[in-house]
């Protein structure tokens, strides 16, 4: 079992033929996972590695082949587009990899897909990944294996760092997501701390946060009262200063709030066992499996 | 990117919000000229710089005459706040105030929306006012789709004032403020204060708009306001160079692929008894190039001791970053020792790569950390 | 029993000091309609006609007086404000009287209107009444009676004209609703026929058309399939020449489309007794009760 | 209210839409001096009139030379179409084409939202394409919260051309006709057609916007492009006295309170063998005057056997009126006789100020119609 994605994942590719979709495409691809389409609008009727069917618009692209979920790697400039594409299109799952996404345009954008039932991941993501059955995004396949942990974190490498830490000690994962390091996205701890409690083959979570905002504190009083699982975290940043912007968009500490003693702290009123360091994953899940 | 107060002006005069004229000065005898034009005796003088607390670092100071503009401009343009040095300052007159209020506009990321905001305790710092008394501080989510709306806007300004014709001024106000945000791709906006004349009339005297990063590349007219003097140079080149790169104040240079890992590698450094130089992100796909970028900047700051590399390798490649610290010896001497960490896409390859040139790499994101603070702590003696 | 309105009604006047305002407030409260609260901006506080108060904001004045519904008097440029406003605040059902509603504002505010749950009647309208039990609005009381009729119409005068022939003949209305003349209203012939059908003391429907648009013929589709309770129409405008604006921004034949001719003729189909005339609603109906 | 096309293709310019050059000519000299400043040759003169067809009407000619461009328009501007005389006409350069498309976009009253519109055939009327190969018209309802979105531009956009650099070209400027059609409050804005040139350039060539009446008050810039030449006098004065007024060509005039029991009188008028001279609506709240004016245009009509009020009174005071008619007949000589019902507000007021000049009411409009009728038949004679 697993989160968002699995063997029934139906992917289309936005952007498929760009430099980055299509080395990424080729990767999922490799992974097994069931890339069913892409789209590049003028290059309708091609085929991308003489496969892939590839589409004029999203609309086409989910009509022939059933596509449930998207994956975007446009560039920024085309990527709420792209987001406001797929969701009309009606696949139930956007996955937007691209970075540099407008956050005005993503206070429009979201309603739109409130309006239409469709979960976004990202942007600025790493995408998610479902090991030995799908994968959509870049994580790379080979830190991961399969087994009871589920992931979410808002960074990228960080990510592959604590998946790389638990692979090694062979302690495997539902699914890991990486939801992104923008100041507003389109899944949060919370739904995916939801869809982990929901899934039975999860038995542990891990949460990797960082500074500014305060998702983490909004879902460590999530923890608390509806996750039955052990929750393991972690808070990026404590070393950042105030008012400065950690590369992503969304780290950054405003005034007092949003720093990492304010999360750590919540994390640990919430019962959710903190990792010091990202080495201490191993232990602190190993401890609660 | 934060607007210079001068500028954020201009923009909510162009919205067609009421603010007094106002021009800008670099130097005391700009100063004294402004004042002459502006010709309503007495002006203000205020700092233009990216800090808060400006007046109470002297940066924003009363003239009752053109003569003493000069003078006071002179004292401001000397000095220097939060680091930042004073280039400019704008001249303004100085206004006869009834009452002071606070409007503004956030992207909030809790509720995915716009949120404006309203205080009549204005004039002062609105954090200030969140913490001591956080009831006079009137909240509205905007719906994006729909902008802010006129009942909304009057609601809000029924906050502010009681008299309608007021509220009514307040409300055009608010209503122009949110466009202007939205316009400028801006994530604040805010007016402080916004005031009342004797005349009855509503009127903003200082204001303040951060932009988005994300919109410049879609707005030249907004990127072309960036103002570089009054950024940190080494900062300045890191963006020139696509990197992201923050001056702290420890020894231990840290160059790293990704936000996250940087931040916690930073924070691992700090737990083994170090202290980070830096935040610096390479960013996802790399190239040799900005590896060099990276190495000159860090090593530009002469409190680092030890570099410590930090790379996970997923689009970034490995051999990319080990071939750009190669390249960065050869075209300088970095005086300081590299502790190097490698994982992932392409690692034998740097390996190879860095034992050529006779340099060492490590696989253990823990270890290395260990060993950069250790090697700082000696001085950096032991490269 | 009635439709949209009754004696649960409890009314706010948006507009309430305004010329239209105040002269149709007295009318509504004269023939015992329950105006708890008027809007005025910056009148807050004082009292209309020493009895209604008077708040500054519709929020102010649903959170005081638990009003459910809203009439509005206001001058044509403020007017979506104020239904953006009505329903915002909660109000279930809100009444346009005012004209010279932007039909690009009207674009804007039916998905608001959605979202929240609430109905308009108009813009552009002359209101409704229940006889014996609540008017808001502009109709006329005086020309109504209780009875088995239900009445739907886009226009006003014609309306009174109508309800005036079939008073005068003793025939009495459960509700009579002009819907308006714009071409975006909120409520149409079509919600106004379910009601009637789903409200048991209408025994009789008469619903009042004009050239332009298809509601008509959508109307005529519905009554065919659903609605089991006589039905009399009419049509105004067999006289218009194409292309011109009849007055009513909707009333306009566009093309070969929304002509008079095309509207009988769905009438017709559909089972619903045409009037040749207005006076002829009285045989029509009688012949049907 | 109607633009002309030389109007149109002003605000679709600023819109950033390309258009060619164009320039309005109101004698034949100016239409020389205006080919010779395009200077590409040969020119397109079209005249600027609010009435479908021009084309076939005479309205539309090529010129290869400036003097041929002045001869034409002297033509052109001779011409009445649809009972308007021609008083302007466009000078345009005559394009090279190798393809016409059109697209348009309404605000359609079923899905109470805009919608967009696209076709291949265009250079035609879109009624023409629409009953006889509607399979060749695409539509887009376009939600108003959200304008039109680029992907479903793109998806129009591909119903048109299979070269994408052409679909990108025609996208965009989908998007920006609807942003122009929104800023001019329009309820209707179309290119027709919109053509490909041989350097592969999509260029609106004809364009046609109608504004929605109810967005002048608010956008006095678009309601600054009104051409009362290009009107009818009587709807124009008519508009001007805030009366709704539309010249038609039978013998009975109307004066009636309410759009809808105005159509219905007419109806009625008919349906007792008449002919109604005009619709008109003295609207909701009457006052005397506007009936004087409205006594004025049905007079000047000279059609006009006989004149029906009807008048149920509601907001609209039936005393108002008969004081208007009084007032009427005092400032000018009606030469034909008058039918009056009054039913209504004030109803036995109306009644006594009319006996109290020699007038009679009737309360059944049914009656009142048929006398009107009867009336007017007999020429008007037994006024």
């Amino acid at each position: 079992m697993s989160i968002f994605i699995n063997n029934d994942t139906k992917l289309v590719v936005q952007g498929i033929t760009g430099r980055d979709g299509s080395f990424h495409t080729k990767q999922m691809i490799a992974y097994g996972t069931k890339v069913v389409a892409g789209v590049t609008p003028g290059k309708g009727g091609q085929k991308f590695e003489n496969t892939v069917p590839i589409f004029n618009t999203m609309a086409e692209a989910v009509a022939a082949t059933g596509a449930n979920t998207s994956v975007i790697y446009v560039p920024a400039r085309f990527a709420v587009d792209a987001v406001f594409e797929a969701a009309d299109a009606g696949v139930k799952l956007v996955v937007c990899i691209s970075e540099g996404v407008p956050v005005l345009d993503m206070t429009r954008v979201m309603p739109f897909l409130k309006e239409k039932g469709v979960r976004l991941i990202g942007p600025n993501c790493p995408g998610l990944i479902s090991p030995g059955q799908a994968k959509v995004g870049i994580i790379p396949g080979q830190i991961c294996i399969p087994g009871p942990v589920g992931l979410v974190s808002r960074s990228g490498t960080l990510t592959y760092e604590v998946v790389y830490q638990l692979t090694r000690a062979k302690i495997g994962q539902t699914t890991c997501v990486g939801i992104g390091g923008d100041p507003i996205i389109g899944t949060n701890f919370i739904d995916c701390l939801q869809a982990f409690q929901d899934d039975p083959a999860t038995k542990a979570i891990v949460m990797m946060g960082e500074i500014g905002g305060t998702d983490e504190q909004n879902a460590a009083a999530f923890v608390k009262a509806k996750v039955k699982k052990p929750v393991v975290g972690f808070i990026a940043g404590q070393t950042a200063p105030p008012g400065r912007r950690m590369g992503h968009a969304g780290a950054i500490i405003s005034g007092s709030s949003g720093t990492a003693a304010e999360k750590i702290a919540a994390f640990e009123a919430a019962g959710i066992a903190v990792m010091k360091r990202p080495m201490d994953v191993v232990e602190l899940v190993k401890a609660r499996l | 990117m934060n607007l210079h107060e001068y500028q954020a002006r201009e923009l909510l005069r162009r919205a067609g919000i009421p603010v007094p004229p106002g021009e800008v000065a670099t130097t005391p005898a700009e100063a004294k000229a402004a004042a002459e034009r502006i010709g309503t005796g007495k002006v203000v003088v205020k700092a233009q710089v990216h800090a808060g607390g400006r007046g109470k670092a002297g940066g924003v100071k009363l003239a009752d005459t053109p003569e003493q503009a000069a003078d006071v401009a002179s004292k401001i343009l000397a000095l220097t706040i939060k680091g930042l040095r004073v280039e400019k300052v704008l001249i303004a007159p100085a206004a006869q105030i009834v009452s002071e209020a606070y409007i503004g506009v956030i992207v909030d990321r809790a509720s995915q929306s716009p949120v404006m905001m309203v205080s009549p305790a204005g004039g002062i710092d609105i954090e200030e006012v969140a913490a001591k008394t956080p009831e006079k501080i009137f909240r509205m989510r905007v719906d994006a789709r729909y902008g802010l709306l006129s009942h909304q806007a009057m609601e809000l300004a029924f906050h502010l004032y009681t008299d309608v014709a007021l509220v009514r001024q307040a409300a055009d106000i608010l209503q122009k403020l949110y466009r202007a945000f939205v316009d400028a791709g801006a994530s604040l906006a805010e007016i402080n204060p916004l005031v009342v004349t004797p005349k009855n009339e509503v009127v903003a005297l200082d204001a303040k708009i951060v932009v988005d990063d994300n919109e410049l590349e879609r707005k030249p007219a907004i990127e072309a306001l960036r103002d570089v003097s009054s950024e940190n140079p080494s900062e300045v080149k890191a963006r020139d160079a696509n990197l992201t790169y923050i001056k702290l104040d420890g020894n231990v240079g840290c160059i790293v692929n990704g936000a996250g890992l940087a931040m916690a590698t930073m924070d691992l450094v700090k737990y083994y008894g170090g202290e980070p130089a830096n935040f610096l992100d390479i960013g996802g796909s790399s190239n040799p190039d900005k590896v060099v970028a990276a190495l000159q900047i860090v090593t530009a700051d002469p409190n680092v001791k030890a570099i410590l590399f930090n790379i996970f390798g997923g689009i970034t490649r490995c051999d990319d970053v080990a071939n750009g610290i190669v390249a960065a010896t050869k075209q300088f001497t970095v005086k300081v020792p590299i502790v190097i960490r490698l994982t992932g896409t392409n690692e034998q390859e740097a390996v190879r790569i860095l034992e050529g040139v006779g340099m060492k790499a490590m696989t253990d994101m823990d270890l290395a950390v260990q060993k950069a603070v250790e090697v700082a702590k000696k001085g950096g003696a032991a490269a």
